[in-house]
């Protein structure tokens, strides 16, 4: 191909193994996701056909060398109805339709395994409870359901799979949370889709989903040591929460155990349930979140913990099913680095103190 | 060129001295009342769980509307305007409305959680 | 008004040579002229409803995430200042209607008095609205690095407001979100002023006019037009009153 | 003239440009910058209209080029973000929304109804000086080292993080907020108090009832933005303020207040757009339009619930679900109207007698990409498509079909269909409708792969990006290339045309509008007498009886 210019034929080369006109599926939501697409690509087709053939039509039928006296017509309330309730029955299918997706991608399931995402201005840095930090990177198992929290920690970015067909927002100020189940092992892409800056551009990643006995494999390979839940408790300690927030009976923070997915009465008389979101929002704006029955003495704690850091109490606090675990760091400002994973078993706590103050 | 100054103020209702000192009268009452209100509590209705409406802030804003209405009817003329004089001022209050409880939809909804 | 039936029996060959002086060259009676502009006015009123239509949804929702710190904000306001500026505006509303009234009925000398005393309500208005905003800038309650959160954090050393509301103490935090009050309350306010501004400006064009007799002559368009932009001065005062300086007062 | 146009010139060997008319009525540049005459002032707008187009295409330009390769080759990021940034500032503020309505509409609106000129015609003068101070503001914020917010402005990016000139480039779209509303206010005073005796709602020309929804979306969306954006410059000047979560404000609620205004926008600029083709189609096909009654509330009802559906630019951008479950609906119910519109003009063409001069070939081409980008909306309206879709190259490619090849389209066909009227000669033909063809290929060319791009997940706004998106890409630019000479050509034999154009005479096309009724190009008063109105709108039969009455006079 000697007469064809090479950059010209290196370009075709290129063109032809990169060439692709639909994004791969590779996650449970998107062939249903796909699904709805092309119903809707078929209706505009029909849609489109149908007024290129009626001007087309008309067009031709009409023109004035064989048509040269247009005959006037009011209108046709028959037709006009019919155009205006096809499309509105098409149109309501289609929210209907949507909606349904719509819920399904943003409600996860209860035995999502989650994954705290922040971002940043401009990279993605995701933090899994086992201490596996990556940056520009997701790695996460084929047929496990995850669910993402993610936050911001200036600007909106958003959360972008096409492969998985999943897009989400990080707001600073706020958790989002989004969900997927992978089907395909593989490399996918990651993008920034907001626009967030100079280099909006190079905020993209990968992510990575491995069989499930690679991703165990990958875990061991990559912890960081700590888990985040313990990265949470050397926090607790070393912002001395625990001197309130302990089981002692002149406590003057309301204790801390099983408190996640509670409902909890405020001092304002309204009950929440204590999330993800609340358990952030409690920490950096205490005054709005005072348990019933005690003072507002608690600082706030703006400006003085990083997202990560906030990721990293609350998963802790999550994980927080007994008091044992704060007596224990009651009196240490530091905890040696290899505890044993996880607070211990509920069994050897006293049924008294497991007693979640509501 | 007189006479269709007559005609015109014919057609123009012109309100009275007497009707625009009553006005005056009620708004300074009104302005009063709202005040003295605002120093009682007027205690509150709890609608449901977490719903609780403060009267004072329903008082004070339902005197203000009063006044308002006043004003827009006598001082402003809209009684005695034309209908589209009327519907303009309509369209504004609806439209003020649309963009305050549509935003406040949002927020409301969002402390309903997750489905 | 039936417009287009008006134009209809005004759309006169000789009406176009026999017009008033202040009937502008495009529009075919002086009904017309009127309520055209009438109605332009008020579309423009209807622009100004929602221009602080935004002002209005950002209060609502800020006051309703931080209620207290809007409790001891609102506190900081004097409701005397408050309910006097109140009165005034009122008061320049009245005599604005008379000035309308003054000139539909052709009485220059009226119309002037009126005229003035709009005036001087506006800027009384407008000093005790200085006063106020004097009053913050000393305690450093204008929003921004020069914040104070002293009064809110230790009511006790702000001992005027102290005595008449005992308020408690706010947390940090809660104290930091007075900005968010103030913030509104300048905004609001200072947005209000500028209208007030703006109207008291046209108000000293409008009797110097007076004073040559333009409106007394049939033409009180022009101060029937503003005499409705001066209304809805008063009336976004009436609410920004009850919004800002009534919260939780008992 | 063959019997395949309708085009009826005068005699070219006698006829002459009227002596008396708007354009020759005074001389000298004060004449023009103090003129109360809303034809004069239609085209000031018009020149500097197409200056700030220009602009924003060149800026187009760059971003096509840009893409040409997945690197950074031409400009350095932050460039790049800076020339999208003012690309959208200019098109969507001091292009699109005046476009219609400050040039065409203001031009032929009141010889619509039968006015000697808009209500307010010193409004409407300050409206274009205010145009004028708004593009003054942009181009300083562009010399003096740009803006790149985008031009949706998000907090907290753009009060917080950047530091490059929002507050100018805001205050910019807060002036030109306050031209838009006064030109809808004065159209809305004169539609409704400036009509010809006779002239009832129902014998309007539906150009008029588009405009005078659209004028509503002006008056009531646009002093939102200018709040919005002053609270974003107070942000930005005094670090204090209500969408920074920083400062324990909600970045959500500028999205709120942002889109109340930014969504009804998009109708601001396709309703005008939407009634030019009324005009068009109807002029062409010798017809009246198929259900004037349909079209004229479907214009009303795009304008009302158009007002409704804002949050549909947030369903994933935390809004409650239960909101996003409404708005969509809402969404869904807004794109009805649309699809009355497409198909009521289709069957305008039925039992018509159908010529394809230049301003019927953009229709054509209108229908068929508004279709498309109607459609493609909906793709975005509904929920579950919105969170693959959005913010990717198919929310671009979506609102291009929709704003070039919808309101643009548009825009050129009406500039072409009034250009008689207003310059008193005629265009070229065959060059014009070369022009179309090219246009129509071009954008096609251009946008269409972004659809591909955007469904493989591109995202928009992106300077670098992955090497598989390259292909589609070229494509995009290659199109961009032909678009570019698209639109030379029309400025080009316009400019021509002004000198040689043949002479048109009153009413070339044998249009029914008021505005055919008169000289071209007209007086400065419009009528030498107000026309008393005694037939409907698209009354052909009426137009061919005058007309035989004429020469049964004249005989």
């Amino acid at each position: 191909m000697d007469h064809i210019s090479p950059v010209l034929w290196q370009f075709l080369v290129k063109w032809l193994t990169h060439f692709a006109l639909f994004p791969p599926e590779a996650s449970k939501i998107a062939p249903q996701m796909d699904a709805l697409y092309f119903f809707m690509v078929l209706v505009s087709l029909v849609g489109l056909t149908l007024v290129v053939l009626l001007i087309l039509g008309f067009s031709i039928l009409y023109r004035k060398a064989r048509h040269p006296q247009a005959v006037q017509i009011e209108g046709s309330t028959i037709l006009e109805a019919t155009w205006t309730i096809i499309p509105l029955g098409l149109f309501l299918v289609m929210f209907v339709w949507g909606a349904l997706l719509y819920f399904r991608i943003y409600t996860p399931p209860a035995n999502a395994m989650n994954i705290y995402v922040v971002g940043k201005q401009w990279m993605w840095k995701a933090e899994h409870p086992g201490g596996q930090h990556e940056i520009n990177a997701l790695h996460v198992p084929v047929g496990q359901p995850v669910q993402l929290t993610l936050i911001s920690q200036d600007v909106f970015h958003s959360f972008s799979i096409p492969a998985f067909r999943v897009k989400r927002e990080a707001i600073p100020g706020r958790y989002t949370t989004v969900w997927f189940e992978a089907t395909t092992p593989g490399t996918y892409h990651l993008f920034c889709t907001q626009y967030c800056g100079t280099n909006h551009s190079q905020m993209i990643g990968d992510v990575v989903v491995m069989t499930p006995d690679d991703f165990k494999k990958w875990l061991q390979g990559s912890t960081s040591g700590n888990s985040l839940a313990q990265d949470g408790e050397r926090l607790f300690s070393s912002l001395s929460c625990n001197a309130c927030h302990n089981t002692r009976p002149d406590a003057r923070g309301p204790s801390l155990a099983n408190v996640y997915d509670a409902r909890l009465t405020l001092s304002t008389g309204q009950t929440v349930t204590a999330d993800d979101a609340y358990l952030r929002d409690a920490i950096l704006n205490p005054s709005q979140h005072i348990t019933q029955g005690y003072a507002p003495i608690m600082p706030t704690y703006q400006g003085q913990i990083s997202e990560e850091g906030v990721i990293a109490l609350v998963e802790y606090i999550k994980n927080l099913d007994s008091d044992y675990r704060v007596q224990q760091t009651l009196n240490t400002t530091e905890l040696a680095p290899n505890v044993e994973e996880k607070a211990a078993p509920a069994a050897t706590v006293p049924a008294a103190q497991k007693e979640v103050k509501p | 060129m007189s006479e269709q100054n007559q005609q015109h103020e014919q057609e123009h209702h012109i309100v009275s001295p007497t009707t625009y000192l009553i006005i005056l009268l009620a708004l300074l009452v009104g302005t009063a009342a709202t005040v003295a209100a605002s120093f009682v509590d007027l205690g509150e209705w709890h609608i449901a769980a977490g719903f609780t409406l403060f009267w004072n802030p329903v008082v004070a804003l339902a005197i203000a509307t009063t006044k308002m209405m006043l004003v827009v009817l006598f001082f402003m003329h809209v009684k005695y305007s034309p209908k589209l004089t009327k519907l303009t001022v309509s369209a504004g209050i609806f439209m003020f409305l649309v963009l305050i409880s549509m935003t406040l939809t949002d927020y409301m909804s969002r402390a309903w959680g997750r489905w | 008004m039936s417009d287009s039936s008006t134009i209809a029996g005004g759309a006169l060959a000789e009406a176009q040579h026999e017009h008033p002086p202040y009937q502008r060259h495009h529009f075919e009676t002086v009904d017309q002229q009127f309520d055209a502009t009438n109605f332009a006015m008020w579309l423009f009123l209807l622009t100004e409803v929602m221009f602080f239509g935004g002002l209005f949804t950002a209060y609502l929702i800020m006051r309703n995430w931080y209620y207290p710190a809007f409790v001891v904000g609102s506190h900081q306001l004097s409701i005397f200042w408050g309910t006097a500026n109140t009165a005034v505006l009122i008061a320049s509303s009245f005599t604005m209607a008379m000035s309308v009234w003054s000139a539909e009925t052709r009485r220059k000398g009226l119309l002037l008095l009126y005229l003035c005393l709009t005036l001087v309500f506006g800027f009384t208005f407008l000093g005790i609205k200085a006063i106020e905003w004097h009053e913050k800038w000393e305690k450093h309650h204008i929003p921004g690095p020069s914040f104070s959160v002293q009064s809110f954090v230790d009511p006790a050393s702000d001992p005027e407001v102290y005595k008449e509301y005992h308020d408690n103490p706010l947390q940090a935090d809660m104290a930091q979100k007075t900005q968010e009050y103030f913030f509104l309350y300048f905004a609001m306010t200072g947005m209000h002023a500028l209208h007030m501004v703006v109207g008291v400006g046209i108000l000293i064009f409008m009797i110097f006019r007076a004073k040559a007799g333009a409106y007394t002559s049939g033409h009180v368009t022009f101060v029937e037009n503003f005499g409705l932009y001066w209304h809805f001065v008063d009336i976004i005062w009436i609410y920004l009153f009850a919004l800002l300086y009534l919260i939780s007062r008992h | 003239m063959s019997a395949t146009t309708i085009v009826s010139l005068p005699d070219q060997s006698t006829a002459r440009i009227p002596k008396m008319n708007f354009l020759t009525k005074e001389n000298g540049l004060l004449s023009w910058l103090l003129t109360g005459d809303h034809k004069r002032i239609a085209t000031l707008y018009l020149i500097s209209i197409t200056f700030f187009f220009f602009i924003g295409g060149a800026l187009a330009g760059l971003i096509r080029l840009e893409l040409l390769t997945p690197q950074t080759s031409l400009m350095a990021a932050d460039t790049y973000n800076k020339v999208f940034t003012m690309h959208g500032v200019i098109m969507v503020f001091l292009f699109l929304v005046p476009s219609v309505p400050a040039t065409i509409g203001n031009f032929v609106i009141p010889m619509m109804v039968g006015a000697r000129d808009l209500a307010l015609p010193k409004i409407n003068l300050l409206s274009w000086y205010l145009y004028v101070v708004a593009g003054i503001m942009v181009i300083y914020s562009m010399a003096a080292g740009g803006v790149d917010t985008g031009w949706t402005f998000t907090t907290p990016l753009s009060t917080h993080y950047l530091n490059t000139h929002v507050i100018s480039t805001g205050l910019a779209i807060f002036v030109a907020g306050f031209s838009s509303i006064f030109t809808g206010l004065n159209f809305i005073v004169t539609i409704h108090k400036m009509r010809a005796p006779g002239m009832t709602w129902f014998r309007l020309p539906l150009f008029v009832w588009s405009n005078y929804a659209a004028s509503i979306l002006m008056v009531l969306g646009t002093p939102v933005l200018a709040i919005t954006l002053v609270l974003v410059v107070l942000e930005r000047l005094f670090h204090i303020g209500v969408f920074d979560p920083a400062y324990g404000g909600d970045p959500i609620l500028f999205q709120h207040l942002f889109w109340f205004y930014s969504h009804p926008a998009v109708y601001i600029m396709i309703l005008p757009g939407m009634g030019v083709i009324s005009e068009v189609v109807s002029t062409f096909s010798r017809k009246r339009v198929f259900g004037y009654t349909a079209v004229a509330f479907s214009s009303v009802a795009i304008a009302v619930f158009g007002f409704f559906v804002w949050a549909h630019h947030m369903f994933i951008m935390g809004i409650s679900n239960y909101a996003a479950l409404v708005f969509s609906l809402l969404t869904m119910l807004v794109a009805v109207p649309s699809a009355i519109k497409i198909f009521n003009w289709a069957f305008t063409l039925y039992k018509g007698s159908i010529t394809f001069e230049t301003p019927m070939l953009y229709a054509f081409g209108f229908m068929g990409l508004f279709t498309i980008g109607g459609m493609t909306g909906v793709f975005l309206g509904s929920t579950g498509t919105d969170i693959h879709l959005t913010e990717t190259y198919f929310i671009v490619a979506h609102f291009h079909f929709v704003m070039v090849g919808g309101m643009l389209m548009a825009f050129l066909s009406g500039i072409h269909f009034w250009w008689p009227k207003w310059t008193g000669r005629m265009y070229p033909e065959k060059i014009s409708q070369l022009a179309a063809i090219v246009t129509f290929i071009g954008f096609n060319f251009t946008f269409f792969p972004q659809f591909i791009l955007g469904t493989l997940g591109m995202p928009r706004r992106y300077a670098a990006y992955p090497p598989e998106f390259q292909a589609l890409n070229v494509f995009s630019t290659a199109g961009a290339t032909i678009l570019g000479v698209g639109y030379l050509l029309p400025i080009l034999y316009l400019t021509w045309s002004l000198k040689y154009g043949a002479i048109a005479g009153d009413n070339p096309w044998q249009a029914t509008g008021l505005e055919w009724q008169t000289q071209s190009p007209p007086l400065t008063e419009n009528f030498p007498v107000i026309p008393i109105v005694d037939h409907e709108a698209y009354d052909y039969e009426w137009l061919e009886h005058q007309q035989q009455k004429e020469v049964a006079s004249v005989g």
